[in-house]
């Protein structure tokens, strides 16, 4: 790419043509309109100038079909713009369902991703070309935003909730990750790169470098460790649900209500538990709010995941070295309580 | 606008029904009605604050343009919420976190 | 006319024109006063549509009894603040200062209900930003319940001291023979602020206290 | 008609001479012009903080000034910018000094409660001011939370009970103007009659009246949050910050109608007194500003697409926004249609009038580009929304602001402005802020976020393009600063009706009189209608 004078971002997703394409027609009625306006301003300006002080001009009254014209017309015109705007951000707004899962947290001021198979980078990120990639996002402090400008994608990062975003890398390169949402004193200094690598490629940086354990088999070492097992058996039933299988499913609650046991439902479960309880079960479930990271909450919500699926989870087979240690913070609002080897 | 001066006995009938129903309310509050507690709640405040409105405030008596500032208020009130709760009430519609 | 023209003031064409002046403005102020409020009761409506059992445990820490009475004190204030209006209108001067006074001891009498409302809810460990010490079901919810419960009646208050304020100069006015059947367009007007405060405590009683009870 | 016979008459600002006669004043002519003085200061006060973001914007690295400085200058300009210039701008000024003069009466209807909003907006300015000497706020001007609830450590709560306070300034204008529109009007004076700055004004504030309360409770919650730990939007307790932002934007969309409205209806004035026409489609200019009013309460939510609002209320979000672009394009059609067979002058006026058509144009086509969808998802938070809405903002209300005072100043000062001079500085702001701002599209596009302190090379070229065209901008705003003030001693004395206007504040003597007019006027034809000059050279 030429650095110093370019007029289009780089495309390097099918939605960055697409978008593309959408920014042209806005771009010609645009063009269309503004001309239309500026030459109609020029025109009357210089062929009716005043001529005498005295000149009295004939008034030329209002027009009803005028004015239906150019209400109509850039009406039907900026319908166009929704409906077609609207079917972008639908394409932007649902990840295939093939797509490969990331997780993304975003701190002051940086940004910290975790792959399933269990890397973890920070303000970088590496994906495979042509695969689907979907984001799934959370913020330990403020509101950041997850802006790629190549596939132009960009969503908020929120404090205690997560958020989806999702791209199609379709061509090989280093790109831009920008902070959107202003985050603080650094908020500029929130940035990093994509680097979309041929698959090959992908898999060879997968098993080397920084690989380790699988994020759901940390998510299991924590379940261990936080003695989520104690209660939480597979063995037998008893005064705590069996987590095997629950999420995505429909949970029914003591009120009668029931709930998706979605990845919010679940941090929401392990944080702050009395809120929803379960129908069939007593309020006995301590909050670890304070205990755990969102880092942590992402792995216990793999291991969960991971729960329903039948074998267990596939990992990067050649453990490598330890990624590098991710809580370092004074503000992240809990130590990690990943066990030591594993980092 | 001419002037209409309300007496105190139209007054306390108004004030009559005000404490009755306060009375009511609570009463009911105490009973489990389901979700018509809240309907029945929110009836007997609508119907205080009208009171209030119409004749403790002579709106009853004022003129339509007064009546149409208090209605717009009421409106611009409604609007808020209307198009605040569109988003709350549609959040999850699309299965994934956060749409 | 002639008699008041220290009460007519200049730009104005005559006092009819003044009066539903004044009354117009203060309608249009009123306005902005639900608007000001509302916001509040917007993130009320979100928060109790997204947690209704939290509002539920959280309100049976209220005593509906203490919110009834302040809602019939309140009720009571309006009511003698609308026999002021009439007495003025009618020129009964001293039954003008008399409403006026009563209705400013209602108003410090619902402070005073309130007050200790709010200091029942501070010994239970219940205000937010003070000594919240609350720790059973859903302590986060909770916590938001009481956050609005006391920023709303806080601000409700607020206008209910500004309101003694006001109609105390008004007593104090009207006491010194300023006011006839004429010219009583402040009464009016402080009597409409004064409904409207009342109207909203119609609204936050049965919010806070009643419809949230039974959810658990 | 009158005019000639009040020659000898002591005029608003003769009558009266001293500081306490100005700062216990109730006459709207001469707050108008207390307002014209603080807002001034404000402006170039924003003028200076985005002189220094535009410097340090020069190079990629953040070599100027630290990190948290350059927050603090966007935020303060920001601030200073929207609440304490542009909101007042137009209504505070011309709107105080002209609304009751066009309608014909003496004055607001409460002139002591304009005063007091003058006092008002001081007591918040001050609070800002106080905030930004003990070390400035790095929020942004949308103070989002929770970073301004809990994680900025600056004057936070300062600054948000100054916008607080700044903002009953505010409705107190609103509320009086909408009683006086109601109340006072002359005689013969309908609705259908009244000049369509006036219905501007109207509309403009039924906009202050029902928004800013609501942002004024909100930015008080900010300060709760912050002061008491009242976490209303805290997400550790389940609080929701989007909820923050619709009650944020419920506000502070109308308020950028509050900023281009009063624009437009100076414009409307303008261009038919140079074009000597009535504007063409009266009613429609009318009640598209009412429609503007209205349906710029639907839409706040464009601004939140990428919040974690949901789709579906993004969509609604979206289409509502067309709909409200739709009464804009009547407004620029309809003026463009005024000019057809019209005799049409160049004072200095006219070309900012022009100046305000073609930019709000511009700003106003992107702008529904940011309200489709998909396109808003790409661009949002970067330099392309900073570049619509200095479009709107610079390019079309300072343009219409400034257009009016050009227009007005005879009347307003009783002197003529130097014409050549204010020629030069026109064209010299239009060409540098096309200059400033046109390249921050393309920069915005390419994926330059705002707020950005230091940034990748790659976009530097539009960046040296924008400060270029800063400094020329800058230029072209000290010239009229510079000529004004010289034309209040030196300038030309202004005859009463220097423009052959038809509207009832050019039937007074300029400056007018202290209760306006001598005698209450009586209005017996519409709006613009220039056949009446004719009559009165008759007559
Ligand atoms: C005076 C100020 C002003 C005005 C009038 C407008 C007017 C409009 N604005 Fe703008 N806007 C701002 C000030 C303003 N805006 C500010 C300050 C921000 C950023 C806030 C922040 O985040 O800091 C912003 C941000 C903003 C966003 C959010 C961007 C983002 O952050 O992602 C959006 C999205 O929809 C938007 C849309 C619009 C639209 C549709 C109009 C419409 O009203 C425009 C209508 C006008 C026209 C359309 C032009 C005339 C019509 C024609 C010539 C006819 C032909 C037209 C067509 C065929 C389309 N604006
Ligand atoms: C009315 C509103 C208004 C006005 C008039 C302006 C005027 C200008 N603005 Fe501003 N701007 C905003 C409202 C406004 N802005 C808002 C709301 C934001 C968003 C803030 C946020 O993100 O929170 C913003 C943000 C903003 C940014 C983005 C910062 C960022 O995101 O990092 C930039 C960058 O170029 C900028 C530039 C300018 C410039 C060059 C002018 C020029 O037009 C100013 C020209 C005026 C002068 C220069 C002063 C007059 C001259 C003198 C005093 C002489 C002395 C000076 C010299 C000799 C140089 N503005
Ligand atoms: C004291 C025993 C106890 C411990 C320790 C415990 N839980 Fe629970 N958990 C429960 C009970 C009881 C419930 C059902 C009631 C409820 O919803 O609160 C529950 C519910 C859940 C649910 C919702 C299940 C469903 O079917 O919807 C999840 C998810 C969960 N726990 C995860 C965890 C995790 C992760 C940990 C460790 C960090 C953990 N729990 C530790 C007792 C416990
Ligand atoms: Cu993180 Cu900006
Ligand atoms: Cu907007």
């Amino acid at each position: 790419m030429n650095p110093s004078f370019q007029l289009l971002p780089e495309q390097a997703s099918a939605t960055a043509v697409h978008l593309d394409h959408l920014t042209l027609y806005l771009l010609i009625v645009a063009a269309i309109f503004s001309t239309l306006i500026f030459a109609l301003i020029f025109f009357f300006a210089i062929k009716y100038r005043r001529r005498s002080g005295h000149e009295r001009p004939v008034e030329v009254h209002g027009a009803l079909t005028l004015e239906i014209i150019w209400t109509v017309v850039p009406f039907i015109l900026m319908m166009i713009m929704f409906t077609w705007g609207a079917s972008v951000f639908f394409e932007m707004s649902r990840p295939p369902d093939d797509a490969m899962n990331v997780y993304v947290v975003g701190k002051q001021w940086m940004w910290k991703t975790q792959h399933l198979e269990g890397q973890r980078e920070i303000n970088e990120l590496h994906v495979p070309l042509g695969r689907p990639v979907k984001l799934t996002m959370t913020s330990e402090d403020v509101i950041h935003s997850f802006y790629m400008p190549a596939f132009r994608v960009k969503f908020d990062v929120l404090p205690g909730k997560y958020t989806t975003a999702w791209f199609n890398p379709t061509k090989p390169g280093k790109y831009h990750l920008f902070c959107a949402e202003y985050c603080g004193t650094l908020h500029s200094g929130m940035i990093g790169w994509i680097y979309v690598m041929e698959p090959a490629e992908y898999e060879r940086w997968l098993a080397g470098g920084s690989g380790g354990e699988s994020l759901a088999s940390n998510g299991e070492k924590l379940f261990q460790y936080l003695a989520c097992a104690n209660c939480h058996r597979t063995d037998k039933p008893g005064r705590c649900p069996n987590l095997q299988g629950v999420f995505g499913t429909a949970v029914r609650l003591t009120t009668g209500e029931t709930v998706k046991a979605d990845e919010a439902y679940i941090r929401e479960s392990i944080l702050n538990p009395s809120a929803r309880i379960v129908a069939g079960y007593q309020n006995i479930m301590p909050s670890f709010q304070g205990q755990v990271t969102e880092e942590d909450l992402l792995q216990l919500i793999e291991y969960i995941k991971s729960l329903g699926k039948p074998g267990p989870q596939v990992g990067g087979p050649a453990p490598g070295a330890n990624p590098p240690a991710l809580q370092g913070g004074a503000a992240a609002p809990a130590r990690s309580l990943v066990p030591k080897q594993n980092r | 606008m001419a002037e209409h001066i309300v007496t105190k006995k139209q007054y306390s009938y108004v004030f009559g029904i005000l404490m009755a129903l306060t009375f009511a309310t609570t009463a009911i509050g105490m009973i489990d009605l389901g979700r018509l507690n809240v309907v029945v709640a929110l009836v007997i405040a609508v119907i205080k604050a009208l009171l209030v409105m119409l004749f403790f405030m002579h709106l009853y008596w004022s003129s339509k343009l007064n009546k149409l500032v208090i209605v717009s208020g009421a409106a611009w009130l409604a609007l808020l919420l209307w198009l605040t709760l569109t988003d709350f009430f549609s959040r999850g519609w699309l299965p994934f976190p956060g749409k | 006319m002639a008699n008041h023209t220290l009460a007519l003031r200049h730009h104005f064409d005559d006092v009819e024109q003044q009066k539903s002046a004044s009354t117009f403005g203060m309608w249009v102020f009123l306005v902005t006063e639900i608007l000001f409020f509302g916001g509040m009761f917007c993130c009320y409506t979100v928060y109790r549509s997204l947690y209704p059992s939290a509002f539920g445990h959280a309100s049976n820490h209220l005593d509906v009894i203490l919110g009834a009475v302040s809602t019939a004190v309140l009720i009571c204030s309006s009511f003698t603040m609308a026999c002021a209006v009439n007495s003025a209108a009618t020129g009964a001067k001293h039954a003008l200062v008399a409403f006026l006074w009563v209705t400013i001891l209602f108003a410090a009498a619902f402070l005073v209900v309130e007050m200790s409302e709010w200091h029942l809810l501070y010994k239970e460990g219940l205000m937010p930003g003070f000594n919240f010490t609350y720790h059973d079901v859903d302590p986060g919810h909770v916590q938001l319940f009481f956050c609005m419960y006391f920023a709303m009646t806080g601000l409700h208050a607020s206008h209910v001291t500004i309101g003694i304020g006001l109609l105390g100069v008004m007593a104090f006015r009207a006491s010194r023979g300023v006011f006839t059947p004429q010219y009583y367009t402040p009464i009016e007007i402080s009597g409409l602020y004064w409904h409207f405060v009342d109207l909203v405590w119609i609204f936050l009683f049965p919010l806070y206290y009643l419809i949230a009870r039974h959810l658990q | 008609m009158i005019t000639a016979t009040v020659e000898t008459r002591e005029n608003y600002l003769t009558h009266e001479y001293g500081v306490k006669s100005w700062l216990l004043t109730q006459d709207h002519k001469r707050i108008a012009l207390l307002y014209l003085g603080a807002i001034s200061f404000f402006f170039f006060l924003g003028g200076i903080f985005a002189t220094v973001i535009r410097l340090e914007l020069l190079t990629p690295p953040g070599d100027l000034v630290s990190a948290q400085t350059y927050n603090k200058l966007f935020t303060l300009h920001g601030v200073i910018m929207v609440f304490l210039f542009l909101i007042p701008a137009i209504p505070a000024t011309l709107g105080n000094f002209l609304v009751p003069m066009m309608i014909g009466c003496k004055d607001l209807a409460f002139p002591k409660l304009n005063l007091l909003s003058w006092y008002i907006f001081m007591v918040g300015g001050i609070c800002v001011l106080y905030a930004m000497l003990q070390g400035g706020v790095d929020t942004g001007w949308t103070f989002y939370v929770p970073f301004s609830t809990s994680y900025a450590n600056t004057y936070v709560i300062l600054t948000a009970v100054g916008i607080f306070i700044a903002g009953f300034a505010s409705i107190l204008t609103g509320l009086n103007f909408i009683v006086t529109i109601h109340q006072m009007r002359a005689p013969g004076l309908t609705w259908y009659r009244l000049p369509l700055f006036i219905w501007s004004m109207y509309a403009t504030s039924l906009i202050m009246v029902l928004g800013t309360p609501v942002v004024a409770v909100t930015i008080l919650l900010v300060a709760l949050e912050r002061g008491f730990h009242f976490g209303i939007f805290d997400p550790a307790l389940g609080g929701d910050p989007v909820l923050f932002q619709h009650l944020f934007w419920f506000y502070s969309h109308p308020a950028v109608y509050i900023m281009v409205l009063p624009a437009m209806g100076v414009v409307s004035e303008l261009v038919s007194v140079y074009s000597r026409k009535k504007v063409f489609g009266y009613k429609f200019v009318a009640f598209s500003s009412v429609a503007i009013a209205v349906l710029g309460f639907l839409v706040w939510g464009h601004h939140m697409f990428v919040s974690s609002q949901s789709v579906y209320a993004s969509m609604v979000f979206s289409f509502l926004s067309f709909l409200v672009a739709v009464p804009s394009a009547i407004k620029v059609f309809n003026w463009t249609a005024t000019l057809y067979k019209g005799s049409i002058s160049y004072d200095t006026p006219m070309l900012y009038a022009f100046g305000f058509i073609g930019l709000f144009t511009i700003g106003g086509l992107t702008g529904t580009f940011l309200a489709t969808l998909g396109f808003d998802v790409h661009v949002t938070d970067t330099y392309f929304v900073v570049a619509h809405f200095h479009y709107i903002m610079v390019g079309g209300t300072m343009m219409a602001y400034l257009g009016g005072l050009h227009y007005w100043w005879p009347k307003m000062t009783g002197r003529m402005y130097a014409e050549g001079w204010a020629k030069l500085s026109a064209l010299v702001i239009f060409l540098g802020f096309n200059l400033t701002f046109f390249p921050q599209f393309i920069m915005g596009y390419l994926g330059m976020p705002r707020r950005y302190h230091a940034y990748p090379e790659e976009f530097q070229v539009y960046h040296v393009l924008s400060t270029a065209g800063a400094s020329v901008l800058a230029v072209g705003y000290l010239i009229p600063a510079v000529y004004f003030i010289w034309s209040l001693r030196y300038g030309k004395l202004a005859p009463d009706n220097p423009w052959n206007a038809t509207g009832l504040e050019w039937q007074t003597t300029s400056p007018p009189l202290p209760e306006n007019f001598e005698i209450t006027p009586v209005v017996n034809h519409e709006a613009y209608d220039y056949s009446i000059l004719e009559e009165m050279k008759v007559g």
